[in-house]
């Protein structure tokens, strides 16, 4: 067993708001990654650990840092990071 | 000028603050609560934002009308919280030397609030059930 | 509703007859005297009108306009005589139950009445002299 | 001489307003006119009586009982007459 190739684990707690926060019944999620993760592999993680916000999630946007963000998009360690369904401010 | 904030919204200020001896035009827009959506009787309505960000997409889209039109000021407010029938959500107050801009540059502002600013609504429905409302998205 | 004054115009006053429940947005324009009309300085204007006929005009603004869309409540209001800088001339204030509605209206008002509604404006220049303005007339 | 073919004079006092009242230097001219007359009699009538306003009255519009009017209207006996420069209300 090599360890040494092992990619370290980090962990995002990713913020969540309006119908997403009520499925989810709780405001953040913590969400662990090997690292180098994207956006990407976040929303996988996040569906596969929440399946009750998978449908949501396929229509939401993510945003990394207060801007948002696309699934390439790379996950800095430490990025705050949140799920944002479809706006409807207004 | 941006703002996220739980009072009343004040139009007649935030109107006096964009006056300018250089424009000759005020455009106002005021979103309000309506007692219907969609054919559904509406009791009353929240709005939850992400706040750092929203007040950030905020400043972009000022920056940006600014930056395609020769305004003189602009306001850009959203009210979070619970809001009754008839209360004001978002006030967009733009002054500008001529009519025809001031009236494009506030469109534009409310238009883009409605699509890149996280901010988001849950209708009350007076039968007392309730759904946040995402654009798109199936209840 | 219609109105010619030579009271300022209290917008505030008339945004709040405009606002009703099944109205989601409210657009005011406001038109106000400028410092400068065509890069000349201006130290303030007159208004005068042919009151009759332009409420008149006025009143049939009104009527096209609703019916053209389905606005809640519509308020022209011109102002008349002296005007200092930085004063309101105009408001046109619409109410409607969405905002494209409420866009629409306000800008097609406002625009008609300045093609329609028998109204002059006088420049009185900062050098002072003064001049009866006419679209389309050379002094 | 025969009375009976000629036609009755009639008189307008037509409104002025900015521009045309300072030209003018009053705030209504009248204007008689052999009847029937249209606007468009009234408008050269006009011209004729006060050449002041002959280059304005080209660009007016002229009102008849608070109306914008052709040239080719009648003007009944006791009409409300007006002389519309270019508005610039607003």
């Amino acid at each position: 067993m090599n360890l040494g190739s092992e990619r370290p684990l980090a962990t995002w707690s990713v913020r969540l708001f309006a119908r997403a926060k009520d499925l989810a019944g709780t405001e953040t999620i913590d969400v662990a990654l090997p690292t180098p993760a994207t956006v990407g592999d976040l929303r996988r993680q996040l569906a596969g650990q929440c399946p009750k916000l998978a449908g949501l999630l396929e229509r939401s946007a993510v945003a990394v840092d207060g801007d948002f963000a696309r699934d390439e998009q790379p996950l800095a360690t430490g990025a705050e990071v949140a799920l944002l369904p479809p706006v409807s401010g207004g | 000028m941006v703002r996220l904030t739980r009072d009343v919204i004040d139009y007649h200020a935030l109107t006096e603050q964009v006056r300018r001896p250089g424009c000759g035009a005020v455009v106002t827009f005021l979103g309000t609560v309506r007692d219907m959506t969609d054919g559904r009787p509406t009791a009353s309505l929240d709005y939850e934002a992400y706040p750092e960000m929203a007040e950030k997409q905020m400043l972009r889209l000022e920056a940006e009308v600014r930056a395609r039109w020769p305004i003189g000021e602009i306001c850009l407010v959203h009210r979070l919280g619970h809001l009754s029938l008839g209360e004001i959500s978002v006030a967009v107050v733009v002054s500008a030397p001529h009519r025809a801009q001031a009236f494009d540059a506030c469109r534009y502002a409310i238009d883009r609030l409605k699509e890149t600013v996280p901010i988001w609504k849950k209708e009350n429905w007076a039968d007392g059930t309730s759904d946040w409302i995402h654009p798109g998205v199936n209840r």
